[in-house]
């Protein structure tokens, strides 16, 4: 299994995601820089959540005109797998890499929780495939822009086509709440039309331990691991 | 030469700021206003002397990272010194 | 020598200004004493220009000289065989075991965050990270102490949205978990806010750097962000009373930049890799001048500094300028000659600038130059060592009045009080703000913000076979209502509920770090306030061996004469062995909860000073609840005992609110009930019996309250140590707190009022 | 009547977004540009005629909410319809 852990000034969730990789995998997962330019074939390139240049202009536009972009999107059309949390996901929007938008969430406010993840019904994804429709996790987010909106053609295609990976889950009818954000559809995460590209805000890096934060995240990159691997 | 570069949010993209700004304002006691959009504004001096030519490259800017065109729209103005 | 200054003026007008002589309207103006102009001119010989008057203005300014606490700062208690580094360097340094030290400080932003909340606060927490991560200090965790005006103030909620936004900007940005901290207010805050930020930080032991500058003729280099005009004399305004024109005369307002603090701290920690950092200071307040003058200082060496080539932001900067500028996210070093280029290579990887504006010299002066004239050129010595030491007159003021529970007749139920309680922004849950924090990035955090009485973090690669790890716990805490009714008790209590914090969170309290907020100190009893807690922390850390090693002071906060109740936050930090014997407050169904300190026929709780009394009289009076050290410490040692033999499931202080409000706090995770154990002299009272509310709600001191499954070995072992407890009752899934047929309580609603209170009060204020 | 309302930092304030665009626009190749700065734009209809009372009302709403009149500068345009 080759991973590696793509940073951009700024990043911030690079060490975690780090510790995770490290934790399923035995071995810490290469890190690429924003300016490199060659990378080794991979299997897995992750981008962490963090505030890649500040989050300056809009989040994520800057990283995304950084010179390893080009080498993810050689990855990508390699077939292989790319997983952007947070950050990473607003990275992947601007470089054109996922469709849509992440925008302020509806109240304005940076937000740290916990959050309920409903698996939805999904292409072939090495991310989901362990999972059936209707699992739920327990994973927590920490955002201030992961609104998720799109346009009603978009909207469509991903809801008809099995690219959105997760919704925030109501876990009973009185709860108003459970979506952080106030994205759209209450999308938490989408996929790229082969499946082998996720965004998704929650991070699962941080549920790790059962002492804080739970396993699911654990649970999740260590199924997304084994499917990658085949 | 000056230019500034007007940014806004297309017509039908959610605007949450322009939504609290909005509530705010009446909150304050304000009522007879509305359609508040808000926007980004940057502006720069580019270093050509020919109209044409700058606002060729402010919109190449803008095409390639000032603006996200799938859900903004954007104007270029050049200001003139006073 | 003229021909020279004409010279200078045909190059630039307003640095031949800021070389001419300054006269004493001046120095008045920048906020010296006459007696202190005299002392400088007398000292270097010569009347000084303005830019040696900016620099000794600011070197003489409360913020940087203490010039009114310094006599009483050397009173603390500051040494241990645990201590590395007490005060006076940028942060303490306490050893935590396997060749590892925890380093941390507390420092203010109180006057820059109420003329520009987010900025100012943000600047807050930008500076002390700089200040943990300037020893070597990976920071791992911050904390804040915020205390605003009366919450139907015009100003609060614009005041606290700002502020929360701020910490959390810079905070969240630069990717470090905020864990904890306390939120109050009062209306004595109405005009001064504070807002002190804490930093903790992990070091190796060996490997901690430090301030003093080393070996005439080693470079000295400027790195970070570009100096603009940002802030200048903000020292000097941070050390005077507000009036109602400061507003008018802001200096422009620094603004953070997280971003570049992040590239700033990655750089910093990758160049102290190598060992190429000889002595290392950030730039804070007073920029360039505090940071120079101390480093060359504590060297006992001198500086020689070429301005122009300072990196700058902003063009025609002068001197002066550039001396006294806040600009943020800036450091200055000095390394071993000969590394520069390398050194240069790590920051221009980070994309910041790399610049050797000089180097260390041997004759003990600061000399400046700037367009190739001498800008200035003055002994060193005297801006530390002559910078006036006031030795003020003080009156210690102690509220010795006894407020008998019979003095209040109320005419309210518990549960009409218990709702006033959580409805207090005081009292009431404050996720609204906390959730704005990212508190679990680092992945590290096992315990924080409302889940415990003290944040703990995980030191990072501490795991064993048998453990998950080492943890750092931490918290701040002060109750200013007891610090202005007793300022010695005040000073001790908030020692000892910080101590209990820490062990009520299953760590071993080990040092503090204090930051000092009050008015004016010319005032006899505010200086008396300062002194007063200065000796009741003193007491209070010597009883628990948990030295001061860092703080900082802010006085002057008063606004149009009107002063703050006196605020000596105490910022505590322990160690806890294995990161999963750590205790969280929320109690499990069937525990039985047991008081701590609580004497079995204790009927009468002490309500001067408390919040019950605040929130029946909207106002505070009488002695506060007396403290007795050796009982304090007898309750921390036994509640580590207790979890040491893992017999605890949770604990939680007594504070604010007494022990009805402690008890809510432990059921509502799992919206438990209770049935309490009431003593039997109050069986027959009812539920406005103010003897019963006093119970009910005193806050007597000394006490934890603790869950546990195993009553009968903890009370077994409470007995053999002779230690005072009361059992309390066993928890229950109904949700009802009981008290006899006196009143229930229901756990849902007063968990839906604590949960709901801040959140809708800020709800009716948007952005 | 549609007005315009555009904010800037204050000459010498700190502007770090400036700061991050600038470095990117290089690294993409631009050169022949400086002096960034960003700010923000909010655009509003008052439901006013007269010029003078539409200004003023905006005036009004900048110095309440708007604008961080600490470190912003503003400036109010009216938008005539075209
Ligand atoms: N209340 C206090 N108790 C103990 N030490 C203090 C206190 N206030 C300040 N100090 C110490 O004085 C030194 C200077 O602090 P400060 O002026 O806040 O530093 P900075 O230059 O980072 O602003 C530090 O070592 C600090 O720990
Ligand atoms: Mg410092």
């Amino acid at each position: 299994m080759r991973t590696a852990v793509a940073i951009f000034p700024g990043s911030n969730c690079d060490r975690d995601m780090a510790v995770a990789i490290k934790k399923i995998t035995g071995k810490s997962p290469l890190k690429l820089w924003h300016k490199d330019t060659e990378a080794p074939n991979l299997d897995l390139i992750v981008i962490p959540g963090g505030f890649s240049f500040g989050d300056y202009l809009r989040c994520g536009a800057l990283a995304a005109r950084s010179p390893i972009i080009k080498n993810i999107k050689n990855h990508v059309s390699r077939g292989g797998a790319l997983l952007g949390v947070c950050n990473g996901f607003q990275i992947l929007i601007e470089a054109n890499i996922l469709p849509g938008s992440l925008v302020r969430n509806k109240k304005l406010l940076f937000t740290c929780r916990e959050t309920t993840l409903e698996v939805q019904d999904s292409i072939q994804s090495p991310f989901l495939s362990s999972f059936n429709t209707g699992d739920c996790l327990n994973i927590p987010v920490a955002h201030n822009e992961g609104n998720y909106i799109a346009n009603n053609e978009l909207l469509k295609e991903l809801e008809n086509n099995g690219r959105i990976a997760f919704k925030y889950k109501k876990s009973s009818e009185i709860e108003t709440d459970y979506n952080p954000n106030g994205s759209l559809n209450d999308i938490a995460g989408i996929l790229s039309e082969n499946g082998r590209v996720l965004g998704m805000m929650p991070h699962p890096e941080r549920s790790i331990s059962s002492l804080h934060g739970g396993t699911d995240g654990l649970k999740f990159l260590t199924k997304s691991i084994e499917q990658i691997v085949g | 030469m000056k230019v500034e570069v007007n940014i806004s949010l297309k017509e039908g993209v959610l605007d949450p700021e322009g939504q609290a700004i909005d509530n705010t304002l009446r909150n304050l006691g304000y009522n007879n206003f509305d359609n508040i959009r808000t926007g980004k504004q940057i502006i720069l001096n580019i270093d050509e002397t020919d109209e044409n030519e700058v606002l060729k490259q402010a919109d190449k800017m803008c095409q390639e990272l000032l603006v996200n065109i799938v859900i903004e729209n954007y104007q270029i103005n050049i200001i003139k010194d006073k | 020598m003229q021909k020279r200054n004409l010279e200078l003026r045909d190059i630039n007008e307003n640095e031949y200004i800021a070389h001419q002589e300054s006269n004493l309207d001046q120095a008045l103006g920048m906020g010296l004493s006459k007696d202190e102009f005299e002392l400088i001119c007398n000292k270097i010989n010569k009347i000084p220009n303005q830019t040696e008057l900016g620099i000794f203005s600011a070197m003489f300014s409360e913020h940087c000289s203490y010039k009114s606490s310094k006599k009483w700062l050397k009173t603390l208690p500051t040494k241990a065989k645990h201590v590395i580094q007490g005060p006076g360097e940028n942060a303490g340094v306490i050893d935590i075991g396997n060749d590892q030290a925890a380093v941390f400080k507390i420092e203010s932003h109180n006057h820059p965050s109420f003329i520009e909340p987010y900025q100012g606060s943000a600047t807050g927490v930008g500076g002390i990270l700089r200040d943990v991560f300037t020893m070597g200090a990976r920071p791992i965790a911050l904390l804040n102490a915020l205390r605003f005006g009366s919450i139907n103030h015009p100003l609060t909620k614009h005041l606290v949205s700002g502020v929360v936004k701020g910490i959390g900007g810079y905070g969240n940005c630069i990717g470090i978990p905020t864990v904890g901290g306390e939120t109050n207010f009062n209306k004595s805050y109405d005009g001064n806010i504070l807002v002190n930020a804490m930093a903790v930080g992990l070091a190796q032991k060996d490997k901690i750097f430090y301030s003093a500058a080393t070996g005439a003729g080693n470079p000295v280099i400027y790195v970070g962000a570009k100096t603009g005009r940002d802030g200048i004399h903000g020292a000097t305004m941070s050390s005077a009373e507000f009036t109602e024109s400061s507003s008018e005369k802001r200096p422009t307002v620094q603004v953070g930049d997280p971003f570049t603090g992040k590239l700033l701290l990655e750089a910093c920690l990758e160049l102290m890799q190598t060992d190429v950092v000889l002595s290392i200071q950030d730039m804070g307040a007073a920029g360039l001048t505090s940071s120079s003058v101390e480093m060359a200082s504590k060297g006992g060496l001198g500086m020689h500094l070429n301005l122009d080539l300072v990196p700058i932001r902003e063009e025609g900067m002068t001197s002066y300028e550039i001396m006294l500028s806040e600009s943020q996210e800036r450091m200055l070093m000095i390394l071993k000659p000969g590394s520069e280029e390398a050194a240069k290579l790590i920051f221009n990887k980070w994309d910041l600038d790399f610049a050797n504006i000089g180097e260390v010299t041997n004759t003990g002066r600061l000399v400046l130059d700037k367009n190739g004239f001498e800008a200035c050129n003055i002994p060193i010595n005297p801006l530390v060592e002559d910078a006036p030491e006031y030795d003020r007159p003080y009156e210690i003021l102690q509220n010795k009045k006894i407020i008998k529970s019979d003095d209040f007749q109320s005419n309210q139920t518990l549960n009409d009080i218990l709702i006033k309680m959580f409805k207090s922004p005081n009292i009431a849950s404050k996720k609204w703000i906390w959730e704005q924090y990212d508190s679990s990035v680092m992945g590290d955090t096992i315990l924080c913000n409302g889940k415990s009485d003290a944040a703990i973090v995980k030191i990072h690669g501490t795991e064993t076979k048998k453990s998950l790890g080492k943890g750092i716990a931490m918290t701040t805490d002060c109750t200013p209502r007891y610090v202005k009714s007793d300022p010695i008790i005040g000073g001790m209590q908030a020692v000892c509920e910080a101590a209990r914090n820490i062990a009520a969170s299953g760590a071993k309290p080990l040092a503090i770090t204090n930051n000092l907020n009050f008015g004016n100190p010319e005032k006899i009893n505010v200086m008396g306030e300062i002194v007063g807690s200065i000796k009741g922390i003193s007491q209070a850390a010597s009883t628990f061996n948990t030295p001061i090693v860092s703080g900082n002071v802010s006085l002057y906060n008063e606004t149009n004469g009107q002063g703050i109740l006196p605020t000596p936050v105490i910022g505590m930090v322990g160690i806890i062995d294995e990161v999963e014997s750590c205790l969280g407050i929320s109690a499990g169904n069937n525990n039985t909860l047991i008081i701590l300190g609580q004497k079995q026929n204790f009927t009468e709780g002490w309500l001067g000073c408390s919040l019950y009394q605040e929130i029946i009289i909207d106002d505070f009076d009488g002695a506060p609840p007396p403290i007795d050290l050796r009982t304090e410490k007898q309750i921390i040692e036994t509640i580590m005992t207790l979890n040491n033999n893992k017999l605890l499931t949770g604990a939680h202080d007594i504070s604010d609110g007494g022990l009805l409000t402690a008890t809510c706090e432990m059921l509502f995770e799992n919206r438990l009930g209770l049935n309490v154990n009431l003593p039997k002299t109050l069986l027959s009272s009812n539920s406005k019996d103010h003897l019963l509310h006093s119970w009910c709600f005193g806050e007597d001191q000394n006490r934890i309250i603790i869950s546990t499954n195993e009553s009968e070995k903890v009370v077994s072992l409470l007995k053999e140590n002779l230690i005072d407890y009361y059992i309390l009752g066993t928890t229950n899934t109904s949700s009802n707190l009981n008290l006899n047929e006196l009143d229930t309580i229901s756990i849902k609603e007063i968990y839906n009022i604590n949960k709901s209170t801040i959140p809708s009060l800020m709800d009716t204020y948007k952005s």
